[in-house]
Order: C-alpha cells, then structure tokens, then sequence
C-alpha cells in the first residue's frame, strides 16, 4: 500500500502552527520540530539510521508525510492483507492508483474510492471538491475515461446547528467539481447522526473505462528517462497544513484553515483531457497524480514501484506564487497536477499536446539508477534519501486491539420493555420523513447524472446503471453502510455493509464484479478502535468470500473523533456490478395493477440497531440482524436470475426502515401506484413492520410468472412467499397501515429538503 | 445608510477564475493585465441612522455570513446618505 | 450532409452529440476545435454543453471570442443552421446570435432532472417535424439557465413566433412548478430572428435512445436532417 | 495600476442571490438589513504608466467582456502606485 494522490487532507506531517515559514530549510532539527511533524522519537531514531546522519529539515519533511498514517498505513496495512483481492476478473488488486477489472469485449473498468473528510468539515464545498478531483486522477492516471462517480456522505444529526451548512457546503462542492468535469454522479448515499456531528465523512468514487491493452501505471523506470511536471502551478496549498489526517480534531482546529486547497475543476478537465490524448500515444512509460504529499510521493512511489531513484531540479518545477522554499516545494498539495515518466525522444510530442491544452509541461527531472529520491535546487542537493527508506522501511505497527468493556452494555436490548406506538400509519410517516430514509432526491438534483449519455438508471434506484457504448453491457454502481450496525457489532456490520451493496447489484439484476472500500474510523492509538477496525475487516472477508467478490482498491481515514469521541466505525463499500444485457434490468417501483407482491427472504423479527428504534425509541442499541451468508448468497442469486430471465416487473431490497418502508418505496413510483399486503404479525407488529432483518427482496410480477421465480428460488434454497397484490392507491399492510400513497410519498419527497435547507 | 462590502480571495489562495479572466483578456490583446482577482461585491440598504451602528453590524455580517473566513478576506465602506 | 460540432476547452457533452449524430442518426460528423479557424463546409453546427472555459465570469462570456466562434457567427449570418444546447445556448446569448441573457437559476442550485417541454411553434428547422403543443420529454442539467431577457423583448419574440420550447408539466399546461430554473415566461428554448440559429437549456442529445429512457430529443434533430436535405435538395 | 471594477445587475434584474442573503440576514437577526444586491468586484493589476490609458483600457475590457450589458452594469476605479 502505498501513498499519493489527494487524500484525506494533508498527508500529515508538517508542522502545525505557523513553523513553517519561509526560512525553514535552514532551521535546526530539534525534537519539538520532530514531534510538530508527527513522528515519534523512535521513528526519528530510524530515519538516522536509515541515513546514517541527521536528516536535514527538508529530508524531515518528506520522511513525516511519507511515513504519515495517510500515505504509510502503518496502522492498517496488516489487517488489510485479509481482504481477499483475487479473481478471474481482477488485473490491477490493490497497490495500484485504482483497482482494474476485466469486463470482456476487450475493455476494462478502473476504479477507487477516497475520503476527503477533515477537509470537507474546514472547508465543505472546496474539501468535497478537491475530494472529486483527487479520485478523478486517480482513475485517468491509469489511462481511463472516468464515466461515472458516486459519493458516500456522512453528517451530523440534522437539528445540529452547523450541519445544514455542511451539507449545503459538500454536496455544492461535489457538484460543482463533478458537474464541471462532465463525469455523471450516479449515485450515493448520505446519512446523518449525531456521531458525525463535528466529523462529517465525504467518500468519492470514480470509476473509468480503459481499453484493456492500454493501462498505464505510476512507475519510474529507464535511467535517464525525463520525469515531466503538468498541470497547474504549485503554491503553498496545503504546506501549513499540519497532520490533519492523521490527527483527531480538536477545538482551535478550525484555524487551521488556510490550508484548505482550493479546486479548479476547468483545469482538471483540461488535464483528464490532455492526458488521455497523450495516452493515445506512446509517449510516457509512467504517470502518476499528485496528490497528498504532492510532488514527493508520486515521485516516490513512481521510483518504488520501478526500482529506480529519481532526481528533481526544483528550479523547474512552475510556482504560483514567489519565494517558495523546496521545502514547500515538495510538500504542496495544490490540486491538478500530474508526475510523467517520459521517453527523451517524445518530449516535444508531449508538450506540444499539453500546449494545445493550455497547459505547463516541464521536465523537472530524470530517472535514475541508484534507487535514491535526489532533490536538488539550482543545483545545490536539498534531499537525497534512498527510496526504500520512505517506501518499504516505512513503519508499520501492530497496534493493541481490545473489545471494549461497554460492547456488551451497548447490544442490550429488552424488545418487551420498549412502549409500543399506538398508530403504526403514523410511525411509517414518521419513518419515511426521517432524513436517514427520506428521498435524496434534493442531493442528486444538484448533480449532473446524465452527462456522457450512458445513464440507464439514475439515481434514486438501488443501484445506479450505466451502458457501455458499442457492447450490449451495462454496469451497475452502488455504496453502502450501516455505520449504527457497525457500532454495535463491527463484524456484522462489516458483513452487512459488503452484503447489503451486492444486494442492492442484485436488485437491478446485476453481478458483483469487485468492490473499493473505504475504512472510516477513530483513533488507531485506541485499543477500541483497532478492535473495530480488525473486527469489521473480517466481517467484511467474509461475506467477500461467500459472495465471491474480490477487493480491488480502497482507503483508509483513521482519527475520525473529536474530543476523544470516534465516530461510529464506517467502512464504506462501493461495488460495481456487470449486466450482460443493459435492457434486462429491474427498477425499484411497483408496476402493473394486479402483480403479485412476492417477499425473497424472510422475515426474522429483528430490531436491533434499526431506524426505528433510534426515531421513535431515541436509541442506539441491539445487536444488529443476523447475517446468514449462504442465505443471502441464495436470494441475490434468484433475484438476479429472474431479473435475467425477464419474470420480475420490479426489485427492491429492504433495508432502513424495514418492510413497510421497503414496500411505501415501492410504491412512489411515477406515477405512483397502491399496494395491498397480507402479513401477520407474530407478535409486536413494529418489529414485523420496521425490523431490518437482512437478505430481503421485495419484488413483484405477473401471476403466470410465479411458479418459474418459485422454480428458481427452490433451486437456490431460498424462500419466496406471495405477500400481497399490486394496485389502488393505498398502501394496505394487513390490519396495521392503511394510507394514501401521494400523502406517503410527499412527506417521504420533501423532508430532507426540509431538515437541511 | 449604504454598506458596500468587498470579499476577496485571501492571498495565496488559488483564484481559477480570476487565471481564466486574465487569460481570455491577454487574447483579447490586454496584454498589460498582470494579474486578476475576482471577488463578490455587496451592496446592503440598513435602516440604521448612526454609522458606528452599520458598521458594528456590518462587521459581524461579515464575520457571520458574508465571507468565508476559510478563504476570503472582506473590507467594507460606509456611505451615509447624501441629505 | 456535414455537420460540425463546436469543442471549447470545458465542453462536457461534446461526446453526447458526437455519438447522437454519428451513431444514433448516421450522420457526417466533425469536431470543430475552438483554436481552428471555422473551415467552413457545415450543413449545420452545434454547440455542445458544459463549462467552456470553466464558466468562468459568466457562462459562455469567455467562448464567444475564440476564433471558431467568429467563423459560427459568420455562418450564422449567412443563413447556416446553428444549434446551441445549454452552454451552446449561453454562447449564443453572449455573442448576440439570440437576444438576452442566461442567468443564475432562481434556486441558486444547480438542476438535474427530466423536463416536459411544449412546443410553441414549428414554424422552425428545429421544430419542423413537431406538432404546436406536442410535449418533447428530456434532462435539463445547468446552474444558470433561467431566461432573461428586457419585457420588450419577450414581447418581440412571442410576437415573432421565436419562442420554440416552454417548460410545461405533464399536461402541458406551463406553470412555475414545471419550470426548473425561473425562466422568464417559462422559456426553455428560442431561436432568432430569421429562425436558423436556435438555443435551448434541455438536452435533446441525452434523450436519443429508448434505453436512456426516451427518444423524443430526436425531434430537434431529425427536424434540422430533414430542412438540410431540403434545402440541398439531396 | 490598479484597476477595480464592479460589476452589478441591472436595475430591474431579478438578484436572487441578493434575495438570499438578504433572507439569510434577517434569520441572523440583522433586520435592518433592507435590501441586498450582489455583483461582482474584479482586481486588475495592469502594466501601464498612464492612467488615461488604463481607463481607456478598462472600459473597453468591461465593454467586451467583464459586463454583459444585458444585465450588468459597470463601474471602475483607478489606483495609481503610491511610490
Ligand atoms: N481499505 C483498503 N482496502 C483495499 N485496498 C486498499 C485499502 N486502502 C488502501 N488500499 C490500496 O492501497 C493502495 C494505496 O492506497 P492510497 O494511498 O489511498 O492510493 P493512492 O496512492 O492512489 O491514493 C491503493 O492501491 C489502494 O487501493
Ligand atoms: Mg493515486
């Protein structure tokens, strides 16, 4: 694993509050200059020993965000080698800029997620911006033509006096970086609890289309061979940035603001343009982004991943602004700039196609043979440490992981002592305008999902599809997480999170191809924490193993607390999905007056960590559902094989909510249409209604369809029970909800717009 | 009373669109235009009658809400009217 | 038949249209890259949304000055059809092909979503294979795209018959809940004077095929194929 | 030189924005607030010694470019270097 694009934030690691000023180069090494560099005495002490001399403040500089949690991983690296990352379809795992997949026809797609979560909390529309731009490049990087993002948002509870500014912040910010590079945002998801309330979470995945025999990687190789700077101009974004990634929030944080980058999403396009023209060529052996730690780690992790060294002249390197020491230079995280290996010969080609774009192209450096990072600055050497000093010599850590002692406190539920809600219309309504269920149609608006004009499925279904032009095929995109699961049991919530995306691929009758996943949690230094994070990750390897869904890429953003307190463990999973036939697909919403309203899956009775305990009972608390994975295994695969079969007039999975909120979204279809459903509780009808039991399918048919879902479920050992007709316009669920479906689906359209406007 | 307010980029801070003003002005043959800052500009109408009161509310609007302390800076003016 | 269609650094839906044209109604199809002078040669133009030059200033302000642009204006002048879509449109309004101006939508969001369109008036290449109040249905996707434009104006072009597409909702009726953006009269689309330069905010090259969920963007389209064949007679 | 421009709407324009922060304003308390238009403020830094020149060179730049006389307006002023 390795560092380098825009990350969370700053790689971490250089100094906090004012010390890095101009002369900084010349400033002497003491240990509060370590310790405001975020290494600790005994990492100091391997970098003297790795050089065999004191480093100078700049070799310092560059040790501290290439060795920061961000770029090293040193905390997560041995807890990630759990994942499984292999498969018949897999050509780039993790190690990569993104992960690469075969998808026949001789194309592949490339694709990542990233969290860009402190800075979105300083800054929220530049923070989510500049987060879109960094996973844009880390997709064309690899020579692929981004053609469709998603993002995963997490904020605090909605009656937080900050979060409608927030939320207004990122997904402004989103759009107007995503909108402006014409990539379709398709897809997402956004939650909100009072957990996120003063560290709110922004995820962005890009996923691209690459020709199978023309993907490029980040890799310095061919002594001599001119390493080429493009892009914007370097200025000092970001250099004061002190480890804000790898560092929990605390108050006086926000005045750290000026080191927010600001994105310019015109040149980033001019940049995906130029380079992809360039790719068409065969002018470069390698390219990589620059994103956190700028400079230094693509050049780093280019010489590493080529066992080569590089030199760099920073006299070259363009600057925006004047005086900048290499120092800056090196550490800047100004946004829209990219680090190429060139052939000698094809330098002219190279700047002449970066020149019809308007762009700079400078050589600022070259490969070399000895495996050292050289920098010089009008001539004078300023860095030199050996490559594997900053890559392989990283730290790692094994750090202490201990349940906590209030786990067990925390999944107690007594079902009987809770009150039971006299009018259950009235608790469905209260589910539906809850800003965790209720439309996202607010958000999505605001973005541009047609854009290419591939978009099948548009936001709002389970998953969002896409066609590949000049094939028969599509891809289906989802992201998904139950953070409160995850909190409550971070092995099920692990499972839940991997389970619930290939569900949701199911439901438009797609097959998992991978997923990226990206790890979202609290202090590492926290016993606690770790043992959230290694538990999830085994959640999350086995339901990869069961569904047979390999990982092909992701991230990891430790130090989401503030004031001590984590956030609930969120380990985001995109996973993309294969159709063979784009135009067999199935939408979410009921049809045709008079199909059969049929449940794959069952009904378990299981409250625990559900919506409706924290809107209506204030809590937080349970063990989340059971996963069974064999039987989840069994429903998606009959789900997806009537799907292709043609049976089903529409699928929808039940989550948040449960079964009422599940079949109310069925209905709000447009033009909407009625349900009438025969269940019967077997005891309280609130945990029948809106428990959250997993591997559920709502879909509906014809009634001559019926026996061959039946036949194809038996083969899958899965049950398959008619629970009611559709038709009318009501919404009837036995004795226990009866409601107009308009009435239903405006609270459910406006209430989002409502709490964050 | 008139508060005009003036919200820049703080410096250092990238300005896209001011780059991309300046560019399209040097094609259009301005080539003496070295650089350019795009800001927003304000006009607020108080009914307030003494101008130590605009100003003291002046400044905790922007503060509060008209610039972006993250990255703008802001000055204002006030005119008192012409009588 | 030749078409050209307009690249400016920071189009987006250049690619739609290309593939619109090309692949969807068979057509001859070239770029026209913004630095190149216009060669000329064009049955008809198009000028592709996005963010030309970032949408810096204003939409479209920047677009107007670069050299294929005073070749389209030429064109224009001379007769040459000239559709602009979205920033397409914005370009138009900036360079004086079309009279007033694209504004910040009253939300001061951006808007994403599939519109009804009405047509006003077929009277126009553009519009020629549609019937007066048929409802066209396609995405609208933009920041700034509410129609302004001074009463004198709007008066000139409803009496000219230059207002092609208004917002309506599903039974045509034009009301400010089908109007995504506050667009003065529920304008969605005009052309000129002498009816071959036409700009729209919807996006008929995103609503081409069945699979992408409708065809009716092919109106606009197939009515600029059919005035180019009649007009050369082939 | 330096050229400050300011570009607002025309009279009669909807400012929607102007609408906004005048709303955002009055939620804040600041009820004397009463009427708010937003326009833009540009920075030119320009290369010339004289000031006739760099007005005559600010008009026509607002002229083409910076103002869209169909809903804008604008105005400029000229700082000469303090030396
Ligand atoms: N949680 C994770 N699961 C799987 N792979 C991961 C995870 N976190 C990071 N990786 C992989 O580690 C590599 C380095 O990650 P990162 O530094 O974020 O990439 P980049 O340098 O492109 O930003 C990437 O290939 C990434 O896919
Ligand atoms: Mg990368």
């Amino acid at each position: 694993m390795s560092g380098g694009t825009t990350k969370d934030g700053t790689a971490g690691g250089t100094p906090g509050n004012g010390a890095a000023s101009t002369n900084l180069d010349a400033a002497p090494v003491t240990p509060e200059v370590v310790q405001a560099h975020g290494l600790t005495e005994d990492e100091y002490d391997e970098i003297r020993r790795l050089l065999g001399r004191e480093p100078s403040l700049t070799e310092l500089g560059v040790f501290s965000v290439m060795w920061s949690e961000h770029c090293s991983y040193k905390s997560s690296r041995r807890h990630l080698k759990h994942f499984p990352t292999q498969g018949a379809r897999v050509i780039h795992g993790p190690g990569e800029n993104a992960g690469v997949m075969d998808i026949g026809d001789g194309l592949a797609v490339v694709f990542k997620i990233e969290s860009h979560n402190h800075p979105s909390f300083i800054e929220p529309y530049q923070g989510a911006a500049t987060g879109v731009g960094g996973i844009l490049r880390d997709v064309f990087t690899m020579g692929a033509r981004p053609i469709a993002s998603l993002n995963s948002l997490r904020f605090g509870d909605v009656r937080h006096p900050k979060t409608p500014y927030l939320v207004n912040g990122v997904v402004g910010g989103i759009g107007g970086y995503g909108n402006c590079i014409g990539v379709p945002t398709v897809g997402g998801d956004i939650y909100f609890d009072e957990c996120y309330d003063a560290n709110i979470l922004v995820n962005a995945f890009t996923l691209g289309l690459v020709e199978r025999d023309r993907i490029f990687t980040g890799k310095a190789s061919g002594a001599g061979n001119p390493v080429v700077y493009v892009g914007s101009k370097t200025g000092r974004d970001g250099v004061h940035g002190a480890t804000m990634a790898s560092e929990s929030f605390s108050e006086g944080s926000e005045q750290r603001r000026p080191t927010v980058q600001v994105g310019d999403p015109f040149t980033e396009k001019l940049l995906l343009e130029a380079c992809l023209e360039l790719m068409k060529t065969d002018a470069i052996v390698g390219i990589q982004d620059m994103g956190a730690a700028g400079l230094t780690s693509s050049a780093v992790e280019m010489a590493g991943r080529g066992g080569s060294g590089v030199e760099l002249e920073l006299s070259h390197v363009p600057l925006r602004e004047q005086g900048m020491t290499p120092y800056e230079i090196l550490l800047s995280e100004s946004q829209e700039r990219m680090l190429l290996v060139a052939r000698p010969e094809s330098v002219e080609q190279l700047q002449a196609i970066f020149q019809r774009w308007d762009l700079d192209a400078v050589v600022v450096g070259r490969v070399i043979d000895e495996p050292v990072f050289r920098v010089l600055s009008e001539g004078r050497e300023v860095a030199a440490i050996p490559v594997a000093a900053l890559t392989d010599a990283a730290p790692t850590y094994d750090r202490p992981a201990a349940r906590p002692a209030r786990q067990d406190e925390v999944q107690r539920l007594d079902e009987a002592a809770l009150p039971q809600p006299e009018n259950m219309n009235r608790v469905l309504e209260q589910l539906l305008e809850s800003p965790n269920i209720a439309s996202r149609e607010w958000v999505y608006r605001q973005y541009d999902h047609y854009v290419r004009s591939n978009t099948v499925v548009a936001p709002g279904g389970d998953a969002a599809v896409v066609r590949i032009k000049g094939t028969s095929r599509g891809l289906a995109l989802t992201v998904d997480c139950n953070g409160r699961f995850c909190y409550l049991d971070p092995h099920l919530g692990g499972m839940a999170a991997v389970a619930e995306a290939a569900r949701n691929l199911a439901c438009v009758g797609a097959t998992p191809l991978g997923l990226t996943d990206c790890l979202n949690f609290g202090n590492p230094e926290k016993e606690e924490v770790m043992w959230q994070f290694s538990q999830a990750i085994l959640g999350m390897r086995e339901a990869c193993l069961a569904l047979d869904i390999p990982v092909v890429s992701g991230n990891v953003s430790f130090y989401n607390e503030t004031e001590g307190v984590s956030i609930h463990p969120t380990p985001t999973v995109a996973m993309v999905g294969l159709l063979e036939d784009v135009e067999r697909i199935a939408r979410p919403w009921f049809k045709e007056e008079g199909d059969l309203v049929v449940l794959l899956g069952s009904n378990r009775g299981e409250l625990g960590g559900s919506e409706y305990l924290k809107v209506v009972h204030d809590r937080v608390a349970g063990r989340p559902p059971a996963m069974d994975l064999t039987l989840e295994r069994g429903v998606q695969r009959t789900c997806r094989a009537a799907v292709e079969a043609g049976l089903l007039s529409s699928a929808h999975d039940v989550s948040e909510g449960g079964l009422a909120v599940a079949l109310a979204e069925a209905c709000f279809g447009d033009p909407g249409i009625g349900a009438v459903i025969d269940v019967e509780p077997e005891g309280r009808p609130d945990v029948l209604l809106f428990g959250e039991s997993q591997s559920r399918i709502v879909v509906s048919l014809k009634k001559q369809d019926y026996a061959r879902l039946q036949e194809l479920a038996s083969t899958e050992n899965t049950s398959c029970e008619v629970i009611g007709r559709v038709g009318g316009t009501r919404l009837v669920i036995g004795n226990m909800v009866r409601a107009r479906v308009d009435h239903l689906k405006n609270l459910w359209s406006t209430a989002l717009e409502r709490c964050v406007k | 009373m008139l508060v005009k307010v003036f919200v820049t980029l703080k410096e250092g801070v990238l300005d896209p669109q001011g780059k991309a003003v300046q560019n399209s002005l040097h094609s259009l043959g301005f080539g003496a235009v070295q650089d350019v800052r795009v800001g927003k500009y304000l006009e607020l109408h108080m009914d307030v009658s003494a101008a130590e009161d605009a100003e003291q509310q002046a400044r905790r609007m922007c503060d509060k809400l008209l610039a972006n302390p993250v990255i703008e800076d802001y000055r204002f003016e006030i005119l008192e009217p012409a009588e | 038949m030749r078409w050209g269609v307009a690249v400016f650094p920071g189009s987006c839906d250049d690619d739609d249209v290309l593939h619109c044209l090309r692949n969807v109604l068979g057509q001859d199809v070239r770029t026209l890259w913004h630095k190149d002078p216009f060669p000329g040669g064009c049955d008809g133009v198009v000028l592709p949304g996005g963010f030309s030059y970032g949408d810096y200033l204003r939409a479209g302000a920047m677009a107007r000055f670069s050299p294929v642009m005073q070749g389209i204006v030429d064109f224009a002048g001379s007769g040459g059809l000239v559709l602009g879509i979205c920033n397409g449109f914005q370009i138009l309004c900036e360079s004086g092909l079309l009279p007033g101006a694209l504004t910040r939508n009253a939300s001061l969001r951006f808007v994403c979503r599939r519109v009804y369109l009405r047509v006003e008036d077929n009277r126009s290449p553009f519009t020629r294979l549609a019937e007066p109040g048929e409802l066209l249905e396609m995405p609208v996707k933009h920041g700034e795209g509410r129609y302004y434009a001074n009463p004198a104006t709007l008066k000139q072009l409803d009496d000219n018959g230059q207002v092609l597409l208004r917002y309506a909702d599903a039974a045509g009726e034009v009301s400010e809940e089908a109007n995504p953006n506050g667009s003065a009269d529920g304008i969605a689309g005009i052309c000129n004077r002498a009816r071959n330069v036409f700009g729209l905010m919807p996006h008929p090259e995103d609503a081409t095929e069945a699979v992408l969920g409708g065809e009716s963007g092919l109106k606009i389209f197939s009515s600029m194929v059919d005035e180019i064949r009649r007009g050369s007679g082939s």
